[in-house]
């Protein structure tokens, strides 16, 4: 069944024990929404130096938004700036591919359970649920280095 | 195939709407309960929307050619048509516009920019509902911004239902207008339109009703209802995208100001002044949505010719039959009304605490389309507490084996994410 | 058959456009010279009409199923190709309206109700010429009125052109916007905008380009015209009624407050406040004329495939031509240029002191369709000292037979008046 | 030829020589506007009692907005208020026609030289030009007998 590509056993798991749910100290906060769905997050970052210290969040939203936000906790947390953002490059590029990029081992490497999104850039409607933590963190990111002027973009 | 009483000869229907054979995924059939976001096309629209192009197109009210006659004499036709649906009492009170949102803006616009006794400024009040479509919300919230004029609202029961015990506190003698939904597009609430006109007319309030959901489903009868204006949408009941209507009362159109300047609009121009057209070109600047609102006629023509009386009682029968067999999926709960009564055939609810957004998708994959998320109407979902609903509509050629594929397709979502 | 270079293949053309093989008054082949009003459309742009209706009907940007995913791939796609239509730096500027009426209201309210340092009010002064169509008048007029800035105009100098000598008088320091339309649809006229954009640049104006004359006809390059905002409307350029796009600069896009308020154009809402989604969606309030810009994409495609160049070259030939034949025809007078360079493919003349409406007429009668009257520009004929004009106006379809015709016809109107 | 149902040779004529033209003393006077093409008619009544003493005019236009005037002029001056309203309700039932009322003798007698406009019904944008002067007529009767605030229509 095509669902199933979307629905990948690494994204039901997540979603349904989320990492690293909830939210805790952190160095900037921001709060994005899907304007289309109203899927929301709220996500704070720590840093500690160059290395991510803490991504905790809290939101509402479907399987894949939740579950992509529990992955991007898995993944960054531990991570130096300069790897999380190539992840972050990697993941986007997936997203939208439009199902079209075929995961490679290299891209496997860089982006472990990250990869089970594939099969959500079929879907444009649900790409943007995908995204929606990974935005946040990138937004998030930039405000705790001081290189804006924070607020909420969609 | 079940039997309800009071439903249509859907099998010759469906015949006229060729999107409904289409066939999705991998052979499922499309299973379309999508309608309060935008309903299919008859055949018979599309044919006058092509000989409209293929024969007489041409800019309509200025031409001695024709073609131009052609074109205005469909155009000006398609008004008559309207008016003739919504039994106004004169053709000339019909303004065309793109779609109810600009409908509703125009005539917040027009109390924006009024004289006395119309004028909606910091003194004043506007009146609306927790169950209005953010079409009805956002130009009032906008007026309210800037004109200083406060903005209330009628809030909502338990069971989907406006909550009017308050009305004479929050209709008052300051309140200037007071726009309300007749039919909600989320909960499917049919509202009671005279206990809110009477308060209304008791302080010298205008009226302004959004029948969007309501003009594709059910007789409208503008004079019945005694509102000062009311907005509907072309796309929602059988036309084209890219028209809409706002009928208005004579005399409030021949005093209210313009909205948008431009060709079509004026009586004469200088460019010291101008002076305007009386109604409805006043409000019709630019080359209007001419095919679209020729669609449009044929889409009236169309709906009168099956009978709107005959579609409310299809639609309730099968409304009746829906909500029952909803009723039986475990962990799914209706948001809005529970039972058929004073209620349009829009059914929302949530499954467990499974996402709308996965719902709709695993429902997609087996062909049926269902809407997710808040449906233009999120202080709805605020009040219930709720993130967003999945939505199941109905309209004339909709079935009771199309509400048997989608209690399925939920058992199947259940399954899927049990 | 007269030859002259660079003509298009018209036989092949004109079979694309269905109704330019209709037979008008008992036998006359039409001639469809009212292209400035509207152009006819091809069967390519019919095609893909009917195709979303019958294919893929559906409300946008919401959706998780299949019709809505396509529907919206399609509108967005709409956007897509109209913003390298003009060149545009992204998609986000590309915002589709009803009409260009629409856009060139939009581009004033949005400034009246700007913070500083875009907001026009009683201090500042608005400036735009005297041959602009109503459309892009009365909005200006409305806003004047209404903020307390000061119109102002440029005139026009005898032989139909910009009259610019005292550019640095009428754009000042307090100049807040320039406004002016790129062909005039009266005239013929292409205006110099390098000389204009220049100094309204040089006092910090904005510059609004009313391009709905120049998009069906030339090469649009929003990045090259160094506008701020450009308006047009797709019914002139082989595309449906009901869609009209306004592109604006980014920054300023993002700068600026919505008009039209409702679903689609908000990011959240609630009862309280709301907050907006980023342009282009901010300013498309409602449903959105979705088969309409995908019509308009499709008529995109068909434009580009000829190629604009070529379409320019083809009416430059024709309107030379014209111009030399029509000024044969006695007591005939052109309002505008009286040779085919800087203007495009729109001539209005007077002929002796016979009305254009009786003008008009007796073409008719001969198949001939031109357009009689001020053409939505009064202004001009006041200028000129005349009641109206009748204007034949050509496109890509347009042949040197069809020039004949009029001017055949011309001797006939002076026979029956004479 | 079918156009020649429109410019009959009565029409021609009086739009050639045209019959009271010229502003004189007058009890009221309007300005029409044909909003549709820009037609504009000034028309002033003098009324003696009940009878109507002179419609004077100014205004440009097309052959039909010209000849109407002419027209009217010819036919409304010299008569009681009463019989011009039935000729004006005449003409105006003959031009909404849209070509489908049979001039018979009984419209002929109350029309005369109007009944030359019977073809102008079969064209939907000049029965707004034949019917100019007889709205600006009817608006100027109104005023002078200060049944209206006055003010212009279209
Ligand atoms: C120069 C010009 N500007 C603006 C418009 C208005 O376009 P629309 O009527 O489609 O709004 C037109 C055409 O009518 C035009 O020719
Ligand atoms: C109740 C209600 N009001 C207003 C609207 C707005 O209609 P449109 O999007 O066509 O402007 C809709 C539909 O979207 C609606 O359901």
């Amino acid at each position: 069944m095509k669902l199933d590509s979307m629905y990948q056993d690494v994204i039901l798991d997540h979603y349904k024990n989320p990492h690293g749910r909830g939210l805790r100290d952190g160095d900037a906060e921001v709060h994005h929404v899907n304007p289309t769905c109203g899927d929301e997050i709220t996500l704070r970052v720590r840093l500690d130096g160059d290395t991510i210290e803490d991504v905790s969040y809290e939101g509402q939203g479907c399987s894949i938004s939740q579950a992509s936000a529990s992955v991007l906790n898995e993944l960054l947390v531990g991570k130096e700036l300069a790897e999380a953002r190539r992840i972050q490059e990697t993941f986007l590029h997936l997203m939208q591919s439009k199902g079209k990029a075929e995961p490679d081992d290299a891209m496997e490497e860089v982006l472990e359970d990250a990869i089970a999104f594939a099969g959500v850039s079929k879907y444009p409607a649900r790409v943007k649920c995908a995204l929606l933590s990974w935005m946040a963190w990138k937004d998030a990111t930039a405000q705790a280095l001081g290189e804006t002027a924070g607020g909420k973009t969609a | 195939m079940t039997q309800l009483p009071g439903l249509l000869d859907t099998e010759a229907i469906r015949k006229d709407f060729p999107i409904l054979d289409r066939v999705v995924h991998d052979g499922k059939k499309l299973v379309y309960l999508d309608n309060a976001a935008t309903s299919q096309k008859p055949r018979q629209v599309l044919d006058v929307l092509n000989d409209y192009y293929e024969r007489s197109n041409a800019n309509v009210h200025r031409g001695v050619h024709m073609l131009a006659e052609e074109a205005t004499e469909l155009y000006e036709g398609a008004r008559d048509k309207v008016a003739a649906f919504i039994n106004a009492p004169s053709r000339d009170e019909v303004i065309f516009t793109k779609n109810a949102s600009e409908s509703l803006n125009l005539v917040a616009n027009m109390l924006g920019w009024a004289d006395e006794p119309y004028r909606v400024d910091q003194d004043t009040e506007i009146v609306i509902t927790e169950m209005e479509h953010h079409s009805n919300i956002v130009p009032w919230q906008l007026l309210s911004q800037r004109t200083g004029a406060k903005l209330k609202w009628f809030g909502l029961t338990e069971d989907g239902r406006l909550d009017l015990s308050e009305i004479e506190q929050v209709i008052t003698e300051k309140t200037k207008v007071v726009s309300f939904v007749l039919v909600s597009n989320i909960l499917g609430t049919v509202n009671p339109v005279e206990a809110i006109v009477r308060r209304a007319q008791d302080v010298g309030a205008l009226v302004v009703i959004d029948a969007s959901q309501a003009a594709p489903h059910m007789l409208l009868d503008v004079q019945a209802l005694q509102a000062d204006f009311v907005a509907f949408t072309g796309h929602k009941m059988c036309g084209p995208t890219g028209i809409g209507v706002l009928w208005g009362r004579q005399e409030l159109l021949e005093d209210l100001p313009p909205f948008l300047g431009g060709g079509e609009m004026i009586e004469t121009v200088s460019m010291h002044s101008s002076t305007y057209a009386p109604a409805p070109h006043k409000f019709e600047a630019g080359t209007p949505p001419i095919a679209q609102a020729v669609g449009l006629g044929a889409a009236v023509d169309y709906l009168t010719a099956i009978g709107m009386d005959n579609i409310t009682r299809h639609e309730h029968a099968l409304t009746h039959y829906a909500v029952g067999r909803l009723l039986e999926v475990p962990d799914l709960r209706i948001i809005g009304p529970t039972t058929a009564e004073e209620r349009g055939a829009t059914i929302s609810f949530t499954l467990g605490d499974i996402h709308p957004h996965d719902v709709g998708q695993v429902l997609d994959e087996q062909g049926i389309a269902v809407r997710v998320g808040h449906h233009c109407a999120r202080p709805v979902c605020l009040r219930y507490g709720i993130p967003a609903t999945t939505r199941a509509s109905f309209y004339l050629y909709s079935t009771p084996a199309e509400v048997d594929a989608l209690v399925e397709g939920l058992e199947h979502v259940r399954n899927f994410f049990g």
